[in-house]
């Protein structure tokens, strides 16, 4: 574990005239798990966002793999080989589910038929509801479903770093145990995971390392078992 | 957990529900009965028909098959207003809030059908005009009160954060002065620490003699606070009962629950 | 909120009993003939727009067709009293009851329609309102028009001059806005936006959105044919042309530019849309290039219009959201 | 009967026209998933282009399409940062009254540089007439009809299996749907925005030279009933759909002819749009099947 | 020596639909009254004129002509174009007591609507029945004739005037009509063909007259040609594919052979920058009727009373010919058959119809 892989440096973002982020540092290093914490509106879901550019920063800079991606165009940097799993699913809800997959796959333009084959159907392995579904279109998946179809388009470009935004929002719980152990998997075949989660505790307990957000500040961080236990985490996040 | 009192009256009743998209077989048979008082879980593994059977219940969808009745009257084929006039209330999956208009607004819309003053009475501010505003302002400010929102009152409702706007879809759907509540997974995206409040707020609402149906997927907060559960999966019923016999079903257990790791001490 | 707001809601009822009166004495302090009628333009194409803006700004249906509506209103009027001579203020509610039932037969069976879709419908039925008024000879004079509209009474006033047709214009306008202002303000209102906001949610809330819609389409459409009831002896010879989409479309683009879903709005759209078209005639023909280039500047610089709220829906973008203390939030009462 | 046929090749013809207006119409809609009112004007840039083509470059039809898809392309790349661009998380009407102005501009300033008087197209498609002999009975064709057929067919075709069969028209189509999902997924936006934008722009010119060798003639007031068709056609279709779009266009035609057949001309409109409200009645969707939306 | 300069109005519609008209007029009025100014102006005035868009809207036209009526420095009004504004303008004109003198307003109500209402392009329910009694039966000798017309104000008027007369005179018609923005006519052909008519007529101006023709020529359809109302338009030559078995009844003919004519016509073409139709010559010619009518009052005060009153009174050769105003404010016109003759106009025959 030399250098990090995702460095994001004294992040600041305004929406109008609120201050979502404020000097906020995250460093992700690769193969690692980082999870991100925090109560509602505290600027998890920003910070993914600045880190694909959909967001303007006021202050601050990102870099990947030492590039520096700060003021990049949004596609550009998904062409680095960072997918972004967003929070609300936002499937396209006029495309089938096999083109919402295909949809995915822009990350790698020069990705082959046969390797686009294969991950798909690795993804309907992963998630047979969508196999089932394959023809139907996006918009009218139930809410779980669209949210497994959101996951899978985004492993579809096999990125090197996934960023997922509460993945496991309206699954059933036998999902979310799945989507965790994926998480795992991902991990352990060498690829890096940036994770939000509501569900605290299942986040840190397989998170390397975790922040802890308030009010757009970075106020902690520690390795995930660190995080689990450390009373004030307990208190605020894990509701025990 | 609410009472369980002894003569159980009940208030909404489905009798062999079917919903097929095409050859999708999206609710497929499912009886139900919510008697008075009940707050009533339902659970099951994503695409199981949940949200469905839900718009099947308040007319959004007719059902392929099969009658629900409220109240003994058959209203199945009801449009979703007069669903509505039934006092049947609900909260969407996705919210579907007016979030253009204030709070305040939001909660007004619901005592619509509280009111009846039309648009001759709003030219000529008439007596029953007059009547309808003081009581739908009345109302909303004391739902809002209730529910905590009344500070927000004149904030745009889309302008909250997502925790608060599920409330106020809840406040919204509690102005109608419904019979029965019907709320689709109110917890989804809120911390653990939120969904104890809402949860603890549900109890209050019920405590209160509403009557409440909810999907969930966060098992604590169903096993804490239902007392009857239905689960469903692909789309037909695998259980109706309670916490307890839910919890030890195994097939409720391998659809559902998986290795309970996130499930977790909820079911053990 | 701002200092003007402030101000205006502590002022309210003396600031615009100074408007009114301003208007009043408008016509005899501008003397120019031509100006007065451009004052009276403005008036009519306030109330008009303002009719459509009870449609495409309050319940959010995308009507395209009101030219039609306002045709309805401005035929009726022409041929009652050119042919019948039924007095000119028996004729205004009579138009607009007319002009109603239009609205009505367009909305019932375009009630499922929505966005794009119901606007082509309400453009298409503009368009036949139109043809049949250039091809039913024996009763609208077909390509020929109706000439010689008798001017209305109004207190022994000449109304040839526009300096006391005026009056009637305002007269219109005031109660329009009077009458609005209370409906919107209302259970009917309420209904109305709620259906421009979420059709399936206002459904689950009882709201009839089928009767509502129908409503508001009979409402928008009655004070559009109470204009046109007063359109027609104000020019007075109508031919179908005059109501052609063109017509529709300016419409259109003074309640989007001066503010939809405000009442101010469309009063500001027709100052605007009619002060530059009038005012740039002497580019002779660049004038519609630059009128259609400042339309779109408009629309770069303030898309929800000039009377719209900077955190309205038509701002575009994201909602703006106030800083919200959370700890207030978190109690359940 | 013969005269009946007739008039419903006349139909089919003018329905043709429509369907080929219709389908770069719903490439445009498809992509920036917004409607156009300035489409009457890119089809007019079109035919101008063509027009000049023949003026300085000789009768080379080949290259006057070529100009006519340039030149409706590159305006195609105006329309799109001065409507678009800036107003796609906006209301639609925005971006709608935007078209408005454009097309009101784009009018006027034609008619101030190209002049304000009706220009004579060459008629550079050879304009025999094909009598088609059913026994007794006997069609007249002629050439130019039938090339506009054969090229909706081909462009209907070729689009759609472009739009469904390709990486590249998912992209386009994705990018209609959700901006953000589709800079999310690696996809630059605003250039398929644009390109697909002026894809369908470029269509509009072709619709527009054969328009105007059709009808002998270019000016600049002519298109915009054309465009209100255009529309019809394309909203009868689904709006996004090319192949159903380009079907109302020719039911459109058919309907307009057989109506002026049984009335009078000067019923055209009447006819196409009370066909329109009255499937749109029937069928919110228009010919398309129903979208699979859901709460 | 200078006395002043009289200002004119004018109402065009320089832009919309007409726009093409409008120029014309434009351009027109412009090289009368340089070319009157030049020549020491009338009876020692200068004249200027101020043009209006109308846009080919009544309404906005009444809007203009009440600005012009509401200035005192404005002595008369040139225009409008289509019948339809100028009645609209009627009662304003009339109201103020200003003259309206309209090139091209050729509908029979509009100049009797007022005394200050003058049109100098004849009455259409002159042209019309000289069509139906000269050149359909006199001339061409048909008894059976297929009418194709524009369904507006002006076609209305037109088509009216010729059925009165056509009814006269024994001719059996067939009427089609359509909307002015029409531009695909193949089913009104294949509907009109199919009644078998020995003539084709079709009544309107620009586009849709060469649109028609072409259409008939495409269906493979070998019928004579005859229009009323786009005259010896030399636009309609280039736009039709055939036009050899064209007829029109016009009031004026460009001769190539009249060097006077000629000249002005290249001058047109050279400002405007396309050929001018008999429209703009007609508005060349209300200037000049205006110089003259002012020339008429002499040493006395310039009113718009005066001018009406002048003008009422006038005898003047112009352009188009010979100008004198009957009681209502119109005129009479003598018509000519014209017909293409190896791709340019000629005269074919020449009838005087108060004859
Ligand atoms: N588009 C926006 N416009 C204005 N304010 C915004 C916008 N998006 C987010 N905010 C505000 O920025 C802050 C951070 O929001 P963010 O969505 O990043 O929170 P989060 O941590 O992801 O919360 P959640 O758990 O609800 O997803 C909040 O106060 C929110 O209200
Ligand atoms: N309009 C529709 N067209 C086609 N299929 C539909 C439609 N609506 C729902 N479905 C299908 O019906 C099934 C049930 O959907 P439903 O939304 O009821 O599931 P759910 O139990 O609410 O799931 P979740 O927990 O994920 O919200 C899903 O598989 C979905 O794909
Ligand atoms: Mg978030
Ligand atoms: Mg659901």
């Amino acid at each position: 574990m030399s250098k990090p892989m995702l460095k994001v440096e004294n992040l600041s973002v305004h929406y109008g005239y609120i201050n979502a982020l404020s000097d906020v540092s995250i460093e992700v290093n690769e193969g690692e798990i980082i999870t991100l914490i925090g109560g509602n509106g505290a600027g998890k879901t920003t910070t993914l966002m600045s880190v694909s550019n959909l967001v303007e920063k006021s202050g601050g800079r990102v870099l990947f793999r030492e590039e520096d991606i700060t003021n990049k165009a949004p596609d550009k940097i998904v062409k680095l080989g960072i997918s972004h799993v967003p929070e609300g699913r936002k499937i396209f809800p006029q495309l089938t589910v096999y083109e919402n997959l295909i949809a995915g796959t822009f990350g790698k333009p020069k990705m082959g038929k046969q390797k686009i084959e294969a991950l798909v159907e690795e993804n309907y392995v992963l998630f047979p509801r969508l196999k089932e579904r394959m023809k139907q279109t996006g918009g009218s998946l139930s809410g779980g479903e669209q949210q497994m179809l959101a996951i899978a388009r985004g492993l579809m470009m096999d990125p090197a770093l996934i960023m997922l935004d509460e993945p496991s929002l309206g699954l059933a719980p036998i999902i979310v145990e799945e989507i965790f152990t994926l998480i795992a998997k991902i991990r352990d075949i060498g690829k890096t995971v940036l994770l939000i989660e509501q569900n605290a505790s299942m986040a840190l307990s397989i998170a390397d390392r975790g922040y802890v957000l308030e009010i757009g500040h970075v106020t902690l961080t520690g390795t995930g078992q660190e995080l689990l236990v450390n009373p004030e985490v307990k208190r605020a996040y894990l509701g025990v | 957990m609410a009472e369980q009192t002894l003569t159980r009256v009940p208030l909404l009743e489905a009798q062999g529900i079917c919903k097929y998209f095409g050859g999708l077989k999206a609710v497929d048979h499912v009886d139900m009965t919510i008697c008075q008082g009940d707050i009533f879980g339902i659970i099951g593994p994503n695409g199981a028909g949940k949200t469905t059977f839900f718009n099947i219940c308040t007319g959004i969808f007719t059902p392929t098959q099969g009658r629900i009745f409220f109240c003994g009257e058959d209203i199945t084929a009801m449009s979703p207003e007069a669903v509505a006039q039934k006092r049947i209330a609900r909260t969407f999956q996705n919210l579907q809030l007016f979030k253009f208009m204030t709070v305040l607004e939001n909660v007004k819309i619901g005592c619509h059908i509280k009111t009846k003053s039309n648009m001759f009475d709003a030219i000529l501010h008439t007596p029953t005009f007059k009547r309808d505003e003081a009581f739908t302002t009345e109302k909303s400010l004391e739902i809002l009160k209730r529910i905590g929102l009344f500070d927000f009152r004149d904030t745009l409702a889309g302008n909250l954060s997502y925790g608060m706007q599920r409330k106020v879809e809840i406040a919204r759907a509690l102005a109608l002065d419904p019979k029965i509540l019907l709320l689709d997974e109110p917890a989804a995206g809120m911390n653990p620490l939120e969904t104890k409040a809402l949860m603890e707020f549900i109890q209050a609402l019920n405590a209160d003699g509403y009557t409440i149906a909810v999907i969930e997927h966060d098992m604590k907060f169903v096993m804490n606070s239902c007392n009857r559960i239905l689960v469903l999966n692909f789309g037909q019923k695998i259980l109706e009962g309670t916490p307890a016999e839910v919890k030890t079903n195994p097939e409720v257990q391998s659809a559902y629950f998986g290795k309970g790791m996130v499930a977790g001490e909820a079911i053990r | 909120m701002s200092k003007v707001q402030a101000f205006y809601h502590k002022h309210r009822t003396i600031l615009l009993l100074a408007v009114f009166a301003a208007l009043c004495v408008l016509p005899f302090v501008v003397t120019k003939a031509l100006f007065v009628r451009y004052a009276c333009n403005i008036l009519l194409f306030a109330t008009l727009a303002g009719s459509l803006n009870a449609i495409n700004g309050y319940s959010g249906q995308m009507c395209l067709g009101q030219a039609g509506f306002f045709a309805i209103g401005a035929y009726v009027c022409a041929i009652f009293s050119t042919r019948f001579g039924v007095n000119f203020w028996l004729l205004l509610p009579i138009s607009g009851v007319f002009a109603a039932m239009v609205g009505l037969l367009v909305a019932l069976p375009t009630l499922k329609l929505q966005g794009i879709y119901l606007s082509i419908v309400t453009l298409g039925a503009s368009e036949i309102i139109r043809i049949i008024a250039q091809t039913w000879e024996p009763v609208t004079g077909g390509a020929l028009g109706i000439k010689n509209i008798p001017y209305p009474w109004l207190f022994g006033l000449d109304t040839f001059r526009p300096k006391y047709y005026y009056f009637i214009f305002l007269l219109i306008g005031v109660l329009f806005l009077l009458v609005t202002n209370r409906v919107l303000k209302s259970r009917v209102g309420r209904a109305w936006i709620s259906i421009r906001e979420d059709q399936i949610a206002a459904k689950s809330l009882g709201v009839q959105t089928s009767f509502y819609k129908s409503l508001n389409f009979m409402y928008g459409a009655f004070w559009a044919g109470v204009v046109g009831c007063a359109y027609a002896p104000f020019v007075n010879y109508i031919e179908a042309s005059q109501f052609s989409t063109d017509t529709g479309f300016n419409v259109l683009a003074m309640i989007v530019i001066g503010g939809q879903g405000t009442l101010l709005g469309p009063i500001l759209g027709s100052m605007i849309v009619t002060v530059l078209t009038e005012s740039l005639r002497f580019l002779d023909n660049w004038r519609y290039v630059i009128y259609a280039v400042i339309i779109i500047m408009m629309m770069w610089l303030r898309p929800q219009g000039i009377a719209g709220a900077s955190h309205s829906v038509l701002a575009g973008g994201k909602i703006k959201r106030k800083p919200v203390r959370r700890e207030g939030a978190r109690s359940h009462g | 009967m013969e005269y009946l046929l007739n008039q419903l090749v006349n139909g089919i013809c003018q329905g043709s026209i429509y369907a080929l207006m219709a389908i770069g119409y719903s490439v445009i809609v498809g992509v920036v998933g917004m409607v156009t009112f300035t489409y009457g004007e890119i089809m007019m840039i079109g035919a101008f282009g063509a027009f000049y083509s023949f003026q300085f470059f000789g009768n080379n039809l080949a290259l006057a399409i070529v100009m006519a898809f340039a030149s409706s392309f590159l305006l195609g790349i105006v329309v799109y940062k001065v409507c678009y661009e800036r107003f796609f998380n906006a209301p639609r009407h925005i971006a709608l009254l935007c078209t408005i102005g454009f097309s009101m501009l784009m009018k006027n300033l034609v008619q101030i540089v190209f002049g304000p008087e009706q220009k004579p197209m060459i008629n550079i498609i050879n304009n025999a007439t094909y009598t088609l002999r059913l026994g007794s009975v006997a069609v007249d064709f002629k050439l130019l009809q039938i090339v506009v057929m054969l090229l909706v067919i081909l462009f209907a075709v070729s689009l759609t299996l472009f739009f469904n069969r390709t990486r590249w028209g998912v992209a386009l189509r994705a990018v209609s749907q959700n901006k953000q999902a589709a800079y999310m997924m690696g996809i630059n936006v605003k250039r398929t925005a644009m390109l697909g934008n002026c894809i369908g722009c470029g269509f509009g010119g072709i619709a527009g030279i054969l328009l105007s060798i059709y009808y002998y003639t270019v000016s600049s007031t002519i298109w915009g009933n054309f465009s209100m068709k255009a529309f019809s056609a394309s909203v009868l279709g689904g709006l996004v759909d090319l192949r159903l779009s380009a079907l109302g266009g020719l039911c459109m035609g058919i309907i307009e002819n057989l109506g002026i057949t049984i009335s009078s001309a000067t019923f055209r409109d009447v006819f196409s749009f009370a066909f329109l409200i009255v499937i749109l009645v029937i069928r919110p969707q228009g010919f398309a099947a129903k979208k699979g939306s859901r709460v | 020596e200078s006395k002043g300069t009289i200002k004119l109005g004018g109402l065009a519609p320089l832009t919309g639909n007409y726009a093409e008209y409008g120029k014309g007029f434009q351009i027109a009025w412009q090289m009368a009254i340089d070319e009157i100014n030049a020549n020491g102006g009338a009876n020692g005035y200068q004249l200027s004129i101020d043009v209006k868009d109308t846009q080919g809207d009544p309404v906005v036209s009444s809007t203009m002509a009440t600005s012009f009526a509401e200035d005192d420095e404005i002595m008369a009004i040139l225009g409008d174009f289509s019948s339809g504004a100028c009645k609209a303008n009627a009662p304003i004109v009339d109201r103020y007591g200003i003259v309206q003198l309209s090139p091209t307003a050729s509908a029979p109500d509009y100049a009797g609507m007022s005394p200050y209402c003058f049109s100098i392009m004849g009455r259409q329910d002159k042209e019309a029945p000289f069509l139906a009694t000269y050149v359909l039966k006199k001339y061409l000798g048909v008894s059976k004739v297929a009418v194709i017309r524009v369904d507006s104000d002006w076609g209305m008027a037109a088509f009216n005037n010729f059925k009165a007369q056509a009814d006269i005179e024994g001719l059996e018609v067939i009427e089609e009509k359509y909307k002015s923005d029409e531009t695909d006519f193949s089913s009104i052909i294949t509907k009109v063909k199919a009644t078998d008519p020995e003539v084709l007529v079709v009544m309107d101006q620009g586009l849709p007259v060469s649109a028609i023709f072409n259409a008939a020529d495409s269906a493979g359809w070998d019928i004579q040609h005859l229009a009323l109302g786009p005259g010896t338009s030399e636009q309609l030559l280039e736009q039709l594919i055939n036009p050899d078995n064209l007829i029109v009844t016009s009031p004026f003919f460009f001769n190539p052979e009249d060097a006077t004519l000629t000249a002005w016509k290249d001058e047109f073409n050279a400002l405007a920058g396309f050929q001018p139709t008999v429209h703009p010559a007609c508005a060349f010619d209300t200037a000049y009727l205006i110089k003259t009518a002012i020339e008429a009052i002499g040493d006395g005060e310039i009113t718009r009373e005066a001018i009406r009153d002048a003008l009422q009174n006038i005898d003047m050769n112009g352009l188009t010919g010979h100008i004198q105003f009957e009681e209502a404010g119109d005129i009479t016109r003598d018509y000519l058959i014209c017909g293409v003759v190896d791709g340019n106009w000629k005269v074919l025959e020449g009838f005087d119809y108060s004859k």
